[in-house]
């Protein structure tokens, strides 16, 4: 199973039933795909709507509902549509039980980066910054090392922040990593296959293993 | 009663070197393409100064405008759609200004609202915060946030009426009405035009008090 | 005619084709008795209604349709609905042109007092502050004297205060008074039968006689 | 998908001794009169406070709630219908707040949208100032004011879809809408209840995520 399809089933596992969720853009938004029959999730795009469906296919696509991400969609059984005022009121207001985002680095106080590299193109923070401080939970969907093989889940976060102390639950396809308030990472599961030194040692901050450490199931 | 419906050739000409124009839309949903259309080619107003959720796409006319050298300043959340306002970001050839969106969204609503300014969380420990007023309650941080108004709205909606009641569907909502209550002046590009007390007083997204100019298409 | 008919025939008057007004409680309703034919106002209830229409008859009655005064009424061609989050976006963000209130005290300044009389009963502000603050125009409807025949126009106000340099013009049933900002109080037209001297003698505040002084008519 | 439709009774009994409450509807408009009587009658807590724009009339339920001695705090706007607050306030058995009534609207929807506080130029050099801050800004004074949040919220609907999807019709919308954001537990009155999907994702205005209990009347 490649990587981002690994994270994305892990963290759909997390969504509990009723759960107003939003997912971030690129694989974030897979999650969408693996949520359990028995799941109802709202899921909110911040441009203004709750109860996004699945991508609407050829000749059922409309220019009025189009996702954060600007792809059309369709629209579930108890959809309401608003606008980007009320829309981040719902976000910022704590009304988002879970969001699922990205992140460039993470690190021991739940800080995020995930919005900009010095230097390079910045594409903008868009609602991330809203999210990450107004949703109850975040949820970091992230490759365990970067491109180069350097660690992403960091000691302290080097990059331009998004939020300070806001990461609650770390995925990737080697671990779960809790972020504890004012105790930091605790590794919860690691991936079939790993030992902990494994994980350990593709991560820059100190790991404390949980007492219940499993194997992350999928 | 005024007569409210105009071509968008005649709407926009009341734009003037210096203006400072929201658009509405967020991507190519509820983006008011023939009125920017309009602004690139049929006036010459330079040193504008843009307010927009993303400065849209590159299929967009505001990708365009952005490129003409005619815009100095861009306020926006999220631009990794138009490579070429990160372009003017990168070489300051303009002043680009990025938001949190909620932030985005709530400026343009306070300066619509008559509000002084409001305080939010986001963006506290981030370079959002850079040249912001800091103020703590109970302990905790927050931002005070400026409101933004603007001498034009550029808006799409679905349907007017005569007395420049809109109504605006699904996800297309997202900055326009906001933006229709913080501008100076308000034209509102629509897909349909009809009488006025046909639109069911319920349903009306923007009343007709905020628009000045009606420009129907298609 | 009775001196409330004469006040409110009076400020009719003062209101503009296009106009967005919003009446107060008691003498300012009647206004909308004397508003001519060819001028076309929008009347703004701050309960959520923009385009309120004549009280509502037998039968027509709904309890999806009362003003602020809690009366039923009817609604024009082009009414809208909103919440009293965005109709006060409406008053406090400049969107009302003119609101006509009633008024205990008014002074020099053009502060007014209209809410309280310490020691009294008292009913509250309502939405008395935001209209006073955020309408474009604001005409005092009042008699001039009070029951026991001392002046309501007065130097400086001793009742609590319901904002600080609001009210731009007094209409009583002796005269027009202008409040000009730096000047004082400018008296423009007087009733008929009425000397310069006799409103005088019923003002506290000391009167500004206008070169173009008129008599009042309705 | 949690089966949200429930009795007044059952509904009411989550309220306990110390409990803030708000209420919509403006006088009788929007008023959830069947929810406030089943408080009244059904509900023993004592100690409440109550967050309403004019606690009602003298014909509703909400009269009698405050006469009981049950309520020792109320906010609120205008409380010339309701002899009872008048009371109150005067005779200081119960803490009775007045704020302007846009001023009221803001702090709620602020409460329900994250936000810390907003800066609002309506009551400044009135007694609406007394304990705030005041901040200025390009030399113009504003007041801070606080969001509001409660423990409950009573509100009334026309329609409800079986995901807590609401309609508001007409002039019944005003505090009904942004109390449903403030509150931990959002009762809603409503006159019609419809399966999910029968409400036009356009025509919501409270999405189903803030509703947790409906009680259908009549």
């Amino acid at each position: 199973m490649e990587n981002r399809e690994f994270i994305a089933k892990r963290i759909a596992k997390e969504l509990k039933d009723g759960d107003v969720v939003n997912l971030g853009i690129g694989m974030p938004t897979m999650v969408a795909n693996y949520i359990p029959k028995d799941v109802n999730v709202m899921l909110q795009a911040e441009n203004g709507i709750l109860g996004v469906g699945p991508k609407a296919g050829e000749g059922e696509q409309k220019s009025d509902c189009i996702d954060a991400g600007g792809n059309y969609v369709t629209t579930v059984k108890g959809t309401s549509f608003f606008d980007s005022s009320f829309s981040f009121c719902i976000i910022r207001g704590g009304h988002v039980d879970i969001t699922v985002l990205g992140a460039l680095e993470v690190d021991e106080e739940g800080n995020v980066a995930n919005w900009m590299i010095p230097g390079k193109k910045v594409p903008g923070m868009g609602g991330a910054m809203d999210l990450v401080v107004g949703a109850k939970k975040v949820i970091l969907a992230m490759e365990h090392v970067n491109k180069n093989g350097a660690p992403k889940i960091v000691k302290k976060c080097r990059l331009p922040l998004t939020a300070v102390n806001v990461a609650r639950t770390i995925v990737t396809e080697m671990a779960v990593i809790d972020v504890v308030p004012k105790k930091g990472l605790v590794l919860k599961e690691i991936a079939p296959g790993l030992t902990v030194e494994d994980v350990q040692n593709a991560t820059e901050a100190k790991l404390i293993i949980s007492p219940d450490l499993k194997v992350m199931e999928v | 009663m005024k007569n409210k419906i105009t071509s968008a050739q005649e709407a926009i000409s009341m734009i003037k070197d210096g203006d400072s124009i929201m658009v509405g839309g967020f991507l190519t949903g509820g983006h008011p393409e023939h009125l920017v259309a309009a602004l690139l080619n049929e006036n010459s107003a330079g040193n504008l100064t843009i307010i927009s959720n993303d400065t849209g796409t590159q299929e967009l006319s505001i990708f365009q405008l952005v490129k003409s050298g005619r815009v100095k300043r861009i306020f926006a959340s999220y631009i990794g759609s138009n490579p070429e306002t990160g372009r003017l970001l990168m070489t300051k050839e303009a002043t680009v200004q990025l938001f949190p969106q909620g932030t985005l969204a709530e400026k343009i609503r306070a300066g619509g609202a008559g509000l002084g300014g409001f305080l939010t969380p986001v963006g506290v420990g981030t370079i959002v915060e850079e040249d912001k007023r800091k103020i703590e309650i109970d302990n905790k941080e927050y931002l005070l946030e400026m409101p933004l108004k603007a001498n034009v709205a550029l808006i799409k909606a679905h349907m007017a009426d005569e007395t420049g009641n809109l109504v605006i569907n699904g996800s297309s909502r997202n900055f326009n009405i906001v933006m229709a209550t913080a501008a100076d002046y308000v034209i509102a590009e629509v897909d349909e035009y009809v009488k006025a007390g046909e639109i069911d007083p319920n349903h009306v997204n923007v009343p007709g008090i905020f628009v000045n100019a009606i420009v129907k298409v298609g």
